[in-house]
């Protein structure tokens, strides 16, 4: 029955690898993707989401000959797979009206999905490593289409560094225990263990964008079809979290990692790392001027958080960077899917350059604000519930370095948003000749936005589902009820929050509604009733360089960044390179006295 | 359920107060600065005439349904913070939330603000919400950091909480939290939006910025919202460092009363304190003013902290 | 049934001789002789496979006295590699009957190398593809490709010359040229003169092997030739001639020999990959990126006697640079993937050599990094990570440098099945099994 | 131990490898590999001579033949010296009309 | 500079040499030392391979000459190798050369060389014939007969320039001359047990109609050479300018 979803997925990629017309191959693909999503449902009478079941089996082995594949769903592989499955039935709906004509993007979309489906649901290493890499691959492909130099470059090369880091860690692992499967390794505190997860988290964390390894996030956020970049910020970054709660967790390294060091420094830098990234991350956010660079630097900021999770440790943390990546995936995708709809009708990516978008495009701004809202964790989104619970377990753990970073990067968000919010789709209409994005793409948006609202009032949902995976690996829960999260610092109650927004509505509300007003365009306002033509020449859009002042403060600081460190190294390589060819004189008789000088050192090296 | 009714007539009652006290100290603060510049200035009831006047008129005009966010989302949220803030050791909802929240509830107003005036489509309105939001930016980190002094030294983040165990002595009688207070002082200054750090509403540069296009009802309830603002961030002050005014904790009606009283006075001292600054300093440059905060401010309060840290763990 | 492997080599040899009798049909002659060719060898690997080590006699002498086959899993399973990758490849040859007939020499004379137990035969094998190749690679007929052949001929006959005075010491020592008679009285040669004979045959092979400080050639003949003909050098005399090497370690099998080795492969792999980091020109750039690989094979089979992993982990890294590398030289003769098959070809073939799962080299790397992992020899660990980065980097590069193609390659169907070979080969791990008790001396 | 041979063996293999290492004319590169192959055919040869050995021809009456094998080897080594140097003579000469010299130029480098 | 550098690899290289081969025993090659091991059976002989050819080449092949038993029976398998290397140059030469026009105008040799050599090809040939047909005999075989015969013909070139080898013939008869060589090679694989075998009586040993195969292949072997030895000469001739 496993066997046949993925069968099912490869059989469609292969059909869409040979559908000419894009509008087919989206139909067939988004029927596939439903599998997945089946499997999750199903399975999720286990987890805690009751909802219907056809009893698919929850473990299979898979043998090739030779080698024996082992798949088994963990709660915790359910529960990424329902942040990441659930994505893509509405990425295929966008994608069904972005995709004219079928370039490629379906086939390995598919392929990706199957390759992710079996990262999720496999029980040892090889089978981890191998599913791993076919999503590199099918990745890279997809990738690949979007036709850009430095992103075909970095991705490349960053997933074959994290591909062979991970599998130097796997060889190490295995030379120490002689099996692969996860139920049989057993960590031991030896310095062989414990580079292996930390190679293994290192390799992890480039496909999740931490902040040394991120270089290659902007290139390919911003040049890659949109419905495939929302998919890998929204699910395949979480891949890597996936990794690192499997190695720190589910087999127990961060206790390793503890014993080893007899303290939580280790764990400590990881959640410096991820303060930091988030925090410079958000700084490099708000003074980008490309819209997907934009949303792929706050993806930077906003998977730092989770890292900051899984450093701290704490039930409340990791429950904290679960509820943060589950929020991530969705609101980042949906705004990496409004940006394409932006794009798909006017074309331009450059904010300033837009502008007024949301008078043409309500629906889509919409889905936009309410993501917006939920990326800037203004409360009673599910974005701040999230935070919170980093927040508290970051003071309650008295972390007084990374409380707050963590703080004032999210500060920063707001700024950025204000960015999207204002240089795109608010002030000047420059846009009158576009209309809304077409049904498919609203509907799969809204799609999108829905989890993030109903996890809005009740998040304890939401700690129910991933109750279990923290307790099979050995974290307690926070207690909670359905919309009261306590700690032992404090507690948060959406309820109250809710009830009390009404009744602070009820003033606004009647001077709202008390006194009538009149819509006039903003022009006649503005101009005092001049003919805009007068003033047409100037722009009434102040979004070009819109953080200037603080951009010349920061600038300074940030220029000397991991990306330019990656590019020194690359240039020094090069010269490396230059000098190495310099050995190819391209004369024969060079080439003798090598032969002849190798011939006299090694009969010396082996004689004497 | 009756409780509940009395519980949402309390919170209605004290929030009306709240903005009336808010409205009052607009006119007070006028009236203070115009001393100090040694001129009359306005009677101190001047903010509910302007109010009063503004919300009647007869021409309202909106940009559309963007532009009315900023109404509807200023107010609520303004009102919405003071709820969740102790006021003279009355907690209306203090206990159902806590410091982060009520820092994120402070955003909401800001954000809607910022979107009416983004929609209003006018230049200024943008720049002027470009240094809001650098502003917020600069003056959070510092009053972020005495923030998160406060919690690990009394070891909860809730605000109620903090207000309680400040029964014994007011966080400000501590040696570190005395440097904390300052710095948060000067992080009020900010959020209050007073000179040296009124640079969002320039009057002068940006036509008074983000409120450039509004009229009306519209900007009645900013106006309202700039009151609620007042309140809200002077009591956050007093609830963390001046233990909320708390002085009788026995709960009879006359501690209600003069712990009203006593926050009363103390929200006035800590905005007239700010009023004075105001009054004799000219204005900073945006990125002075980011300078200012993240340099010495922040480095200053991570003194305390690092001091209050190293107490507690001793 | 009554398996010869003899048969693979004469049968070529007589094809050659028949050749200039019927010049009309050659290519179809010379192809059916290749199709033949890699049947036999299909069926020589399940023989094997089936009944271990087959050896045969020639002449009916017993061994030492007379020359004879020594085939065992991997031998026979670089035959079919060679043979089958030779069958593709010779759908692209478009030159008159001679280029058939050298064709078919030298890829008797690869098979021959791979197959024989005989040190002198391996030598006379050797001169026969190497002489091929001179003549191939010079086929071309413009300055490059003379100059090119030029810097193969007289390194390859200075390396012939070493290589026979190696096997004149042995011989003066031993009275013996047998392979498996050496080896087994190995002990008993004065071990000077044994260091003496290993270096000088290491050298003469290390030459045809592309080993670091004797490949002076490779970058030149690469770049001069026709792609089809250096994609034909990729996978035939190189790959035999490694796997030469691999039998001279066993038979000097001393841990010295298996460090240097080590070294050897170790520093030929960080020179190709570095040389090929920068280089503009396609066909030079794939050249040292297989003088890279070469590297990494010798590392591989230096850990022959440590780790069980070590013979999977070279014979994958075989498959998937022979068929991989292959077809990417096949595609190089246009710049610019033009049609799908291409594309298909150039991408898989990228991540083939990259290590990307479905694809034999996966196997390669994971086996590569099971075996250094099992022997704790982290500065080669590092190392391996260093230049499978590197490789990602001036790969990508070459990627997108082909994106853009107006023009698609002659060759792109032969490179497109090339690849899947390596994809065959790739989701079949069962051939870690047949790979696996291989190579016993 | 026969001196004049192996010091003649060890002179030819030696001064072909100067040739090949310094000359710079390809013609002569060429004849210097021919004298290396010289010099492993003598060795060769020597290797299997013994003193007062005969060419091992079965004639009635029994004598001390010289090893046979070596000398098959020879015969194999000079065929094989002689089709290289047809072939390099074959490839100067088409790098004569290209480059009308055999003076070595640099052609392809680095 | 680069001529310092040689000189000073060339005499290390010279040092060497000599420091390995002083360690080369001259003692023969009946020492139990030299006794060899059967790698498929594991059996040790008692005897050399040197030994066991001097020994056993009679009896077992049939021929006198052991380096001629050598070459074509106990190592045919190389020779065929060798032959092909031949072939393979001779491919490669015709391959890589085109065919010019014959050169460049060269003076006519004198009267007496043209005579002479039209008188004396017949003998030169008949001379290069016999060594071969004796090969298993006496000392020689097919290579010296080969490179007589092409001797002659390469006399012919140089006293006629207009001279020179049809192709056809030529390449006819090498490929005749390799292909009986493969044949028999498989003959021997049909009907004795392996490749090269002998299948023909040995006859008795000394005698012309003898050792079995042997003459057989040494004569393909004559003409292969001496063919393809004419041709790469002819080839080489036409080309030059």
């Amino acid at each position: 029955m496993l066997e046949l979803i993925f069968t099912a997925l490869l059989v469609a990629s292969f059909v869409t690898l040979f559908v000419k017309n894009g509008r087919v191959a989206a139909v067939i693909s988004l029927i596939a993707s439903l599998l997945p999503v089946a499997a999750i449902i199903d399975w999720g009478n286990e987890f805690g989401l009751k909802i219907f079941s056809f009893g698919l089996e929850k473990s299979m082995d898979f043998p090739i000959a030779g080698i024996t594949m082992h798949f088994s769903v963990t709660a915790l592989a359910w529960f990424f797979g329902v942040m990441i499955f659930f994505l893509i039935p509405p990425i295929m709906l966008f994608s069904y009206s972005f995709f004219e004509k079928n370039r490629g993007f379906f086939p390995f979309m598919l392929f990706l999905i199957t390759a992710v489906f079996g990262i999720l649901l496999a029980s040892d290493f090889l089978t981890l490593f191998f599913f791993w890499e076919l999503m590199a691959a099918s990745s890279f492909i997809l990738v690949y289409m979007g036709r850009d130099r430095k992103a075909i470059i970095s991705y490349l090369s960053f997933s074959v560094l994290s591909a062979v880091l991970i599998l130097t860690g796997i060889a190490l692992i295995y030379s120490q225990n002689g099996t692969l499967l996860f139920s049989n390794v057993a960590f031991s505190a030896d310095e062989v263990t414990v580079s292996a997860i930390i190679l293994m988290i290192a390799g992890f964390a480039v496909k999740s964008a931490l902040m040394p390894l991120h270089a290659w996030a902007p290139f390919v956020y911003s040049k890659a079809d949109e419905p495939f970049v929302a998919f890998l910020s929204g699910g395949l970054s979480k891949m890597g979290y996936y990794g690192m709660f499997l190695m720190l967790f589910a087999l127990p390294g961060a206790k390793i990692l503890q014993q080893y060091f007899d303290s939580t420094v280790a764990t400590y830098i990881l959640a410096l790392i991820g303060a930091i990234s988030a925090f410079i991350g958000t700084l490099l956010a708000f003074m980008e001027d490309d819209l997907r660079k934009l949303l792929a630097y706050s993806s930077i900021a906003q998977l730092g958080y989770i890292a900051v999770g899984f450093g701290i440790g704490s039930s409340l943390a990791i429950t904290g960077a679960l509820f943060q990546a589950f929020n991530h995936a969705f609101f980042k995708s949906v705004l990496f899917l409004a940006a394409g709809a932006v794009a798909y009708r006017t074309g331009k990516w450059k904010i300033s350059e837009l502008g007024g978008v949301a008078y043409k495009m309500p629906f889509t701004f919409m889905a936009a604000l309410f993501s917006i809202f939920a990326l800037a964790a203004i409360p009673i989104t599910s974005g701040f519930a999230a935070k919170w619970l980093l927040y508290e377990a970051a003071v309650s753990n008295k972390y007084i370095f990374i409380t707050p970073i963590m703080l004032i990067a999210s500060v920063g968000a707001f700024l950025y948003s204000f960015r999207i919010l204002y240089g795109v789709f608010l002030g000047e209409n420059r846009h009158d000749d576009i209309k809304e994005a077409p049904l498919p793409m609203v509907a799969g948006m809204f799609l999108l936005v829905m989890p993030l609202i109903i996890f809005l009032i009740f998040p304890g949902y939401m700690l129910d589902m991933m109750h279990s995976a923290l307790v099979n690996a050995g974290i307690g829960t926070v207690s909670h009820t359905n919309y009261v999260i306590s700690t032992g610092m404090a507690s948060y109650n959406t309820i109250a929050v809710v009830v009390g927004m009404m009744i602070a509505m009820i003033p606004a509300f009647l001077i709202y509604v008390l006194r009538k007003h009149r819509n006039i365009d903003f022009k006649d306002n503005f101009l005092a009733g001049e003919p805009y033509e007068i003033y047409g020449h100037i722009s009434m859009h102040a979004a070009n360089n819109f953080y200037k002042p603080i951009e010349d403060v920061l600038m300074p600081y940030l220029r000397r960044g991991a990306t330019s460190f990656y590019m020194a190294l690359y240039n020094a390589m090069g010269r490396v390179s230059k000098t190495v060819r310099r050995i190819y004189t391209g004369l024969s008789q060079d080439y003798a006295i090598y032969v002849a000088v190798f011939l006299l050192i090694i009969m010396g090296w082996l004689i004497w | 359920m009756v409780d509940f009714l009395i519980k949402i007539a309390v919170i209605a009652l004290y929030t009306t107060i709240a903005m009336l006290v808010g409205i009052l100290f607009m006119g007070i603060g006028r009236k203070i600065v115009a001393r100090v510049h040694n001129r009359v200035g306005p009677p101190v009831y001047q903010g509910f005439i302007d109010i009063a006047k503004l919300l009647t008129k007869k021409t309202n005009i909106s940009h559309g349904w963007i532009y009315d966010l900023a109404l509807l989302f200023s107010l609520t949220g303004i009102i919405l913070t003071i709820l969740f803030l102790p006021i003279g050791g009355v907690k209306l909802l203090g206990t159902e939330g806590d410091a982060f929240l009520v820092l994120y509830l402070l955003a909401i107003p800001a954000l809607g603000f910022a979107l009416g005036a983004g929609a209003s489509g006018n230049p200024n309105a943008a720049i002027g919400v470009m240094r809001a939001l650098v502003m917020m930016l600069s003056y959070e980190l510092p009053f972020v950091i005495t923030m998160i002094a406060l919690m690990i030294y009394y070891d909860t983040s809730s605000i109620a909480q903090i207000v309680e165990l400040q029964r014994a002595r007011w966080a400000i009688m501590i040696p570190p939290f005395m440097l904390a207070a300052a710095v948060a002082d000067m992080a009020l200054q900010g959020m209050l939006m007073e000179a040296p750090f009124d640079i969002p509403t320039a009057p002068h540069e940006i036509a008074s910025g983000p409120m450039a296009e509004f009229g009306g009802k519209h900007l009645g309830s900013l106006m309202l919202y700039k009151a609620g603002t007042i309140v809200a961030y002077t009591t956050l002050f007093v609830d963390l460092f001046l233990g909320g005014g708390v002085v009788m904790h026995d709960g009879s009606i006359l501690s209600y009363i003069v712990n009203f009283a006593v926050w009363f006075l103390l929200i006035l001292l800590i905005f007239t304190l700010s009023l004075l600054i105001n009054a004799s300093f000219p204005r900073f440059r945006i990125e002075q003013a980011f300078k200012f905060y993240w340099k010495y401010e922040a480095l200053l309060a991570f003194i305390s902290l690092i001091w209050v840290y190293l107490m507690v763990i001793s | 049934m009554v398996m010869h492997p003899v048969l693979m080599i004469a049968i070529p040899l007589l094809s050659a001789f028949i050749m200039p009798l019927i010049k009309k049909a050659h290519r179809y002659f010379a192809f059916s002789i290749l199709l033949l060719n890699t049947a036999l060898s299909i069926l020589l690997f399940a023989k094997v496979y089936n009944e271990g080590a087959l050896y045969e006699t020639i002449a009916g002498f017993s061994p030492p006295v007379g020359i004879y086959l020594a085939v065992d899993n991997l031998s026979a399973l670089l035959a079919f590699l060679i043979n089958i990758f030779a069958t593709i490849n010779f759908l692209t040859s478009r030159q008159d009957f001679r280029f058939s007939m050298l064709y078919l020499l030298g890829v008797a004379g690869a098979t021959g190398i791979v197959l024989t137990g005989d040190i002198f035969n391996m030598f006379v094998f050797f001169e026969i593809t190497a002489v091929a190749s001179y003549a191939l690679v010079a086929s071309k007929k413009d300055r490059k490709a003379t100059e090119g052949a030029i810097k193969y001929m007289i390194l390859g006959s200075v390396g012939s010359v070493f290589m026979l005075v190696g096997i004149a010491i042995i011989y003066s020592q031993l009275k013996s040229l047998n392979l498996y008679d050496i080896a087994a009285r190995i002990s008993s040669m004065d071990t000077k003169m044994m260091w003496l004979s290993f270096s000088f045959l290491l050298t003469g092979i290390g030459v045809e092997a592309e080993l670091f400080p004797l490949n002076g050639w490779v970058p030149d003949a690469y770049e001069g030739a026709e792609s089809n003909i250096s994609s034909f050098l990729s996978f035939g005399p190189s790959k035999a001639s490694i796997y030469a090497i691999a039998r001279l370690l066993i038979i000097f099998s001393m841990s010295r020999t298996y460090e240097l080795a080590l070294y050897l492969g170790i520093v030929t792999l960080l020179v190709g990959e570095l040389a090929a980091f920068t280089q503009k020109n396609t066909k030079r750039m794939l050249a040292y990126s297989s003088i890279g690989q070469m590297g990494l094979i010798l590392i591989a089979f230096s850990l022959m006697d440590k780790t069980s992993y070590a013979i999977p982990a070279a014979f994958f890294i075989i498959v998937s640079h022979a068929s991989a590398k292959s077809a990417l030289f096949l595609l190089s003769d246009k710049d610019g993937f033009g049609d799908m098959s291409s594309k298909y070809a150039g991408l898989a073939g990228v991540l083939s050599l990259i290590g990307m799962p479905p694809l034999a080299g996966f196997w390669g790397k994971w086996y590569l990094l099971m075996g250094v992992a099992d022997e704790k020899i982290w500065a080669v660990a590092a190392i391996i990570i260093f230049s499978a980065v590197i490789e990602a980097i001036y790969f990508a590069r070459y990627l997108y440098k082909n994106m853009e193609g107006k023009e698609s390659s002659r060759n792109s169907i032969p490179a497109a099945v090339m690849v899947s070979i390596s994809i065959v080969m790739g989701i079949l791990p069962i051939l870690y099994n047949m790979a696996g008790g291989v190579l016993n001396a | 131990m026969m001196w004049p041979e192996y010091v003649t063996v060890a002179a030819l293999i030696s001064i072909g490898l100067y040739g090949v290492m310094a000359k710079k004319n390809l013609m002569k590169i060429f004849i210097a590999i021919s004298l290396m192959e010289t010099g492993v055919n003598l060795l060769l040869i020597t290797i299997g001579y013994i003193p007062e050995g005969t060419a091992p021809i079965e004639n009635g009456n029994f004598v001390k033949y010289v090893d046979p094998l070596p000398q098959a080897l020879v015969l194999t080594a000079i065929v094989i010296g002689l089709s290289v140097t047809a072939l390099a003579l074959t490839l100067l000469i088409r790098y004569h009309s290209k480059t009308g010299t055999l003076e070595y130029r640099r052609g392809m480098k680095w | 500079m680069r001529k310092v550098a040689a000189i000073v690899i060339a005499s290390a290289f010279f040092a060497i040499l000599l420091i390995s081969f002083y360690q080369i025993p001259q003692s023969g090659y009946s020492g139990s030392e030299y006794y060899y091991s059967n790698p498929i059976t594991g059996s040790h002989a008692n005897e050399s391979v040197p030994s066991h050819y001097i020994s056993g080449t009679k009896n077992e092949t049939g021929a006198v000459n052991a380096v001629t038993a050598i070459v074509v029976e106990y190592r045919g398998f190389d020779t065929l190798g060798e032959v092909t290397v031949l072939f393979t140059a001779a491919t490669g030469v015709a391959f890589l050369l085109h065919k010019g026009k014959g050169g460049k105008k060269r003076a006519e040799a004198n009267l007496i060389l043209r005579e002479g050599s039209k008188l004396v090809l017949p003998f030169i040939l008949l001379a290069g014939a016999y060594i071969f047909i004796h090969g298993h005999l006496t000392p020689g075989g097919g290579f010296p007969g080969g490179a007589v015969i092409a001797s002659g013909f390469l006399l012919m070139m140089l006293s006629y320039p207009k001279f020179f080898m049809k192709e056809k013939p030529v390449s006819i008869t090498e490929s005749f001359a390799g292909i009986t060589f493969a044949v028999i090679g498989l003959l021997g694989l049909l009907f004795a047990s392996s490749f090269l075998e002998n299948f023909l009586p040995l006859g008795n040993a000394g005698y012309l109609l003898s050792a079995g195969i042997i003459p057989v292949i040494y004569i393909a072997i004559g003409f292969k050479v001496g063919s393809e030895l004419s041709s790469i000469a002819d080839k080489l001739k036409e080309v030059q300018k």
